[in-house]
């Protein structure tokens, strides 16, 4: 037994967090925030240079072939720098083409993906109140895409788009070239000001459909993985700064490390992250292996990270006391970015109802 | 019990209600678009004007200081009534709040006689200069200077958190005037004219993107010694004095802030995967919890009020408010969003959703401002239960000899 | 405005206090614990004799005719006794009577109730996971009464038993003297070792019907306010139980009432009581002037109550450390009372449930 | 990443099937009815002198105490296949686990070769004498007394929370034997007969009803010098070893405790007011947060089992376990009681729901012993996160002269 990241997966990640030490990092985050663009172009350039958005295209589509371990370590280095860079929105597009593409689409997609010529993202949400589980009102007929998607984080640099498409059979999956003629685009004002939003409209735009409904929800399983390993790094982060914080803080003659209201509030802070991070591993490893407990992990590590990051963030502000209340601060990076987390592919009470699904089959079967 | 008002309340109530129909009927909805600053104060200090002539300033103050020498009970009607309309009010409820108090508590009577007047009737703003960047919660540790030279001190350092602090005309300022004294015992308080010389104001911005708040900085500022309030080395027995009036005015729910109304009206509006959210079990819970959380605590201040007209002076028992309140606030916009999805995310302007974006941004803050979530529970463990304080350094430590633990 | 019990009841209050730190407390509790008796028959003589199940009677009837507030304050103190008399049992059955009882019935049962001739008790539960909302399966018919109640707490004790019955428009209130054939009983082992259950079987026994289903509605709102109260009285004896106790003991040579991660919970303690108090003062002056806010005082009352005793009752317990756990300390009468006190009247989720109703009508109401 | 067994381990796995197969064959199944005392110690000798001489005994021990001399993962995979069985174990957990290590690592040639073997077989079993009544978390202010007598010492005191002192034949005694000295300076651990005179075991009854613990009661017992375990003076360094292997033992829920599981099960056949109570969203999230919480346990185990297959110690992280897991079944059982209304305050013996209010009294115990969760937190943030000690009063005044402050 060896319930562990690979050392592959490990040199990865020691690379990338130096790398990212040294390249992103708030000041980065706040600089897109500040500014017009929506990403940080000279550091997506060099994350290109790096080959991270090729980390799982295979190498016949002129990627690096890596498993689901340098994947995760990926998300969860991004998360933690909070790199304002369309890594995750791309790496997230990719697995929809793996899971659903057809050798064409794959053909035609993943080198331009891998090579950083083309950014993805995966669109689902259309502004209203809906879970990724109900049914969408962008349709697609005769290669014609009708519809809005909102918020689309990352959405002001796609180019490409995975989007959800009503079919018979739940929610499906289209792809569309973001440059087709029939899409418009308009930055969406939302809690998360570094990694920006669109609203993406579709007028009878060209696409193809990719997959079938099963195939969307294999898809937000593996994502839920991913992406619960983005939040794992976020929130540790956080974490680490109000550590910090509170070791040097000091208030009545003591640093504020040293009230139990703090250090106990840390300790939760380590407990919850040390929770999420055990099942964001075990859904790394059965997204890694197909294995059938995949909708059951993939759910605990989705439920278990956001429960970690949305704790961590409010707490991290309310330790720094008023400073962390500030623009000027990073507190609020991380305040906000937990929402961001939680928007991008459904709220914990969605994935708790998942999860419970998932046990509920596994307890029928063992019974 | 019973809570309607006695025969005088009644006839207190009647009388304020009709005075503000006759004199606040512009402000009776709220305005069809937010005020900018420069209206927000002109507004503000013609109404306290009115209120001034018309005898409801300083309704509790003593008729020596200009006051109406009315009890807590008027007070508080007076406020029922006037919370009902829109009228502009938070310009001055740090400066009547708790400064002139302090002043007219702590002061010369030359003192009283130059700076009460004009701040009851709203011709002068106050704020009040306390916190600073290394002392938050740790008041008594702030390292603001005063030194004395001649008949006047100069004053060096920087403050921070002050509201209103560039429309201020005066603010009470907390100094260290004896680095070698124990922590408490080498602080002195006085009025800054903030217009003088060295007197710095620059706006913080909030996560929210609001700024109400100020950083101030003096640099070889000027104060008369005359504008000293209480005895030099006796600033923090003053500063005492501004702190319990703000335990009264840090209180419950912000007016305006989200509830459980609006979380009611907002599941209603959504159909999640397993049913209407307002008959998900969850959300029930939620709004149940909300309910008990923020209508608890305006009982409780009834009960206080009721003690309050018995003559009882309101206790430490008050920060239960805030403390609930404020994370209350943080929980049910969570929540709120949660549900929303992705629509909860990115809220339309003036949406329910984006109010309570506003309300998550903001909670974050409210559990800081005015006592941190940490220091009530102290304070109400403390001073409430009688249980002993945090054990912490000698107190008669000189202030410039202290070594942090 | 005065929201304050009267001057009165809190007289009876401070009476009933002295009273019962006399003469009962959890040594009185301990005892009935170990005894077969079901209650402790010469308090509840003492507790006759004070007049206290007379209260809520109106004079003409024998009772006292007292006001709401003398009756919770009577709720409380016996709560936070522990007092093993079957006074609150008696006084929910008057309520019954008050609301619902003919003139026959009223002049019938009251004034034996009022002079403790009788013992009364209202049973609604039947072994199964029911809220006190759902059908139970007990029928009158022609006068007949067939079903079982159980756990029936104080059912042991009483002589006369108000019980559920189904009909058209929900539950509905029966009314049966336990003395009649037909009707057997028998101890139930249940969390609560000192407010003992029975389940008592009705095999065709004689009884009336009391009231409607409305009326059992508006009685269990009634006794939600009521048991508010009792709670209260419990989780503040506990509370301060927890308080003296941390003043007193000493870990690594500090009174534990120092440490935050201890007077930060009891500050928590402190602050659920006191919510709940106020919701529970709201709802006995719904109760006593008959409001419109009647069902949303009591739902917010027992939610609020439940709360607080369960929270209390755990922490207490945990702040004594090892000692809280034994079978010889007090911290265990607590810990199971709060069962008690959940499974008589039904759970935080139930009435959490009922209170949202009242306010959803609330708001339509306004708009 | 990978779950299965390398062939080596798979090898042994096979090897230790076989054998409980061959060995365990009457304890496949649950008894029918719960063993009595006598017959339980009686089925707990005779297994451990089964596993004795099959060489499944000590198994990561030296070879030189008797041990087998293998690695922490032979261990877990024999207690995994044990595991599965219904063997009596729980005899020896705190003879074997704790105090036999201790008495290895401390003890002279002669203590090893006179106790270590009988304690292994089984034919003598061993208690730990520690807390106090008055020394619960902090261990170093016990009081019982050993003062020395020519080549004996004399003991005197009370010790609480031993777990089967009236079935011990030994036990690790921890003393204070010099008052003067600074607290954790004046303490001496010895081993001592629980036979001898002066001995007294009361047993302790819990909440619950059962007796796990006893009081044990010293009175002039007399206890050789030869049979002390470390220097006179060494008593704390000697009860860390102890405490160290504690660690290694208190871990995540116990077995056979309720989980999400049965949760599922007690709400598919409960029908609410709204809903079938397993369709309810809160009902749904609990049962997600219970298995959060005890899956992320049992993983984060299985991470360290990884970590320590590749050498690593296990450190105090594995304090998250039974702060998890102790608040968790609190909260599921009552969330179950709740739900099951007027069934779970009187359940059928036998049912789940039985089992549920078991889980909630012995939850309450849980989150107490072997480290409380305020205790297990103090050890994260501290010894994990490195964040600053509870300021305490100074550790070098005499223990005589403390007073509390």
């Amino acid at each position: 037994m060896d319930f562990d990241l690979s050392d592959d997966a490990k040199t990865l990640r020691e690379a990338a967090r130096k790398f990212l030490e040294a390249e992103a990092g708030p000041k980065s985050a706040r600089a897109v925030m500040d500014a017009e663009a929506p990403h940080d172009v000279a550091l997506w350039a060099k994350v290109v240079a790096q080959g991270w958005p090729s980390a799982r295209v295979p190498e016949a589509h002129g990627g690096l072939g890596l498993g689901t371990d340098e994947a995760c370590v990926l998300a969860e280095e991004v998360g933690r720098s909070l790199a304002p860079v369309p890594l995750l929105a791309t790496m997230d597009a990719i697995e929809a083409l793996l899971i659903a593409g057809s050798e064409a689409q794959k053909a035609r997609w993943l080198p331009r993906l891998a090579a950083g010529e083309a950014i993805g993202v995966v669109a689902w949400g259309e502004g209203d109140s809906k879970s990724p589980a109900q049914m969408p009102a962008t349709r697609l007929e005769s290669g014609r895409l009708s519809g809005v998607k909102t918020p689309v984080q990352d959405g002001l640099s796609a180019t490409l788009a995975v989007v959800t498409v009503a079919s018979a059979d739940g929610p499906a999956m289209a792809i569309v070239d973001l440059a087709s003629e029939g899409v418009t685009r308009s930055p969406v004002e939302a809690l998360d000001l570094v990694r920006k939003s669109a609203r993406i409209g579709f007028d009878s735009a060209p696409a193809e459909p990719l997959g079938d409904a099963a195939d969307w929800v294999r898809l937000t399983e593996r994502l839920a993985v991913l992406h619960a390993w983005e939040a794992l790094g976020t929130a540790g982060a956080a974490m680490e700064m109000a550590l910090a914080y509170a070791k040097d803080r000091q208030a009545f003659g003591l640093r504020i490390g040293r009230y139990q209201a703090v250090k106990h509030r840390l300790a939760d802070m380590y407990i919850k992250g040390e929770l999420a991070r055990a099942h964001a591993m075990h859904g790394c490893w059965a997204w890694g292996t197909d294995a059938s407990e995949l909708a059951q992990a993939a759910a605990a590590a989705r439920v278990a990270s956001l429960e970690a990051l949305s704790f961590t963030a409010e707490e991290t502000l309310q330790l720094h006391g008023g400073i962390g209340f500030t623009w000027e601060h990073d507190c609020q990076f991380f305040y906000r970015r937990a929402r961001a987390v939680s928007a991008a592919l459904g709220s914990r009470a969605h994935w708790a109802d998942r999860l419970v699904r998932a046990l509920e089959q596994r307890n029928r079967a063992a019974a | 019990m019973d809570f309607n008002d006695t025969p005088e309340q009644a006839a207190y109530r009647a009388q304020v209600r009709a005075w503000l129909e006759a004199n606040a009927a512009e402000y009776l909805a709220p305005p069809e678009k937010p005020w900018g600053l420069d209206e927000f104060v002109a507004r503000s200090k013609a109404w306290q004007r009115k209120k001034y002539e018309a005898g409801y300033a300083g309704i509790t103050w003593p008729k020596a200081v200009g006051g109406q020498g009315l009890t807590p009970m008027h007070q508080i009607i007076f406020g029922q009534e006037e919370s009902r309309t829109y009228v502009p009010t938070g310009l001055y409820s740090i400066g009547l709040g708790m400064c002139i108090p302090t002043v007219f508590t702590h002061g010369t009577p030359e003192l009283i006689a130059r700076f009460v007047p004009k701040a009851l009737s709203g011709e002068e703003v106050w704020c009040q200069l306390f916190s600073e960047p290394v002392a938050g919660s740790d008041l008594a540790s702030i390292r603001t200077r005063a030194e004395c030279d001649g008949e006047a001190w100069v004053v060096n350092g920087q403050k921070v958190w002050t509201s209103f602090a560039h429309r201020s005309d005066f603010g009470i300022l907390v100094t260290r005037t004896d680095f070698s004294a124990p922590k408490h015992r080498g602080l002195t308080m006085f009025i800054v004219d903030m217009k003088a010389p060295g007197v710095e104001v620059r706006p913080i911005r909030q996560m929210s993107g609001a700024s109400d708040f100020n950083e101030v900085f003096f640099t070889d500022v000027r104060v008369p010694d005359s504008w000293r309030l209480g005895a030099v080395g006796d600033g923090w027995k003053v500063a005492l004095t501004t702190l319990m009036h703000e335990r009264l005015a840090v209180g419950g729910k912000p007016r305006h802030a989200p509830g459980w109304q609006m979380l009611i009206e907002v599941a209603r509006g959504i159909e999640t995967d397993s049913a209407s959210a307002l008959e998900r079990a969850d959300v029930r819970q939620r709004i149940a919890s909300t309910y008990i959380a923020d209508e608890g605590v305006k009982l409780t201040q009834m009960r206080a009020l009721s003690a309050l007209s018995r003559g009882a002076m309101p206790g430490p028992e008050q920060s239960i408010a805030k403390v609930v309140v404020a994370k209350t606030m943080q929980d049910m916009a969570a929540a709120a969003l949660d549900l929303a999805e992705s629509a909860g995310f990115a809220a339309e302007k003036g949406s329910d959703l984006e109010k309570l974006q506003q309300s998550y941004l903001w909670s974050a803050g409210l559990r800081i401002a005015g006592g941190t979530d940490e220091i009530l529970r102290n304070i109400i463990a403390e001073r409430v239960l009688g249980l002993p304080g945090d054990l912490r350094p000698p107190k008669d430590t000189p202030f410039n000899e202290i070594e942090p633990l």
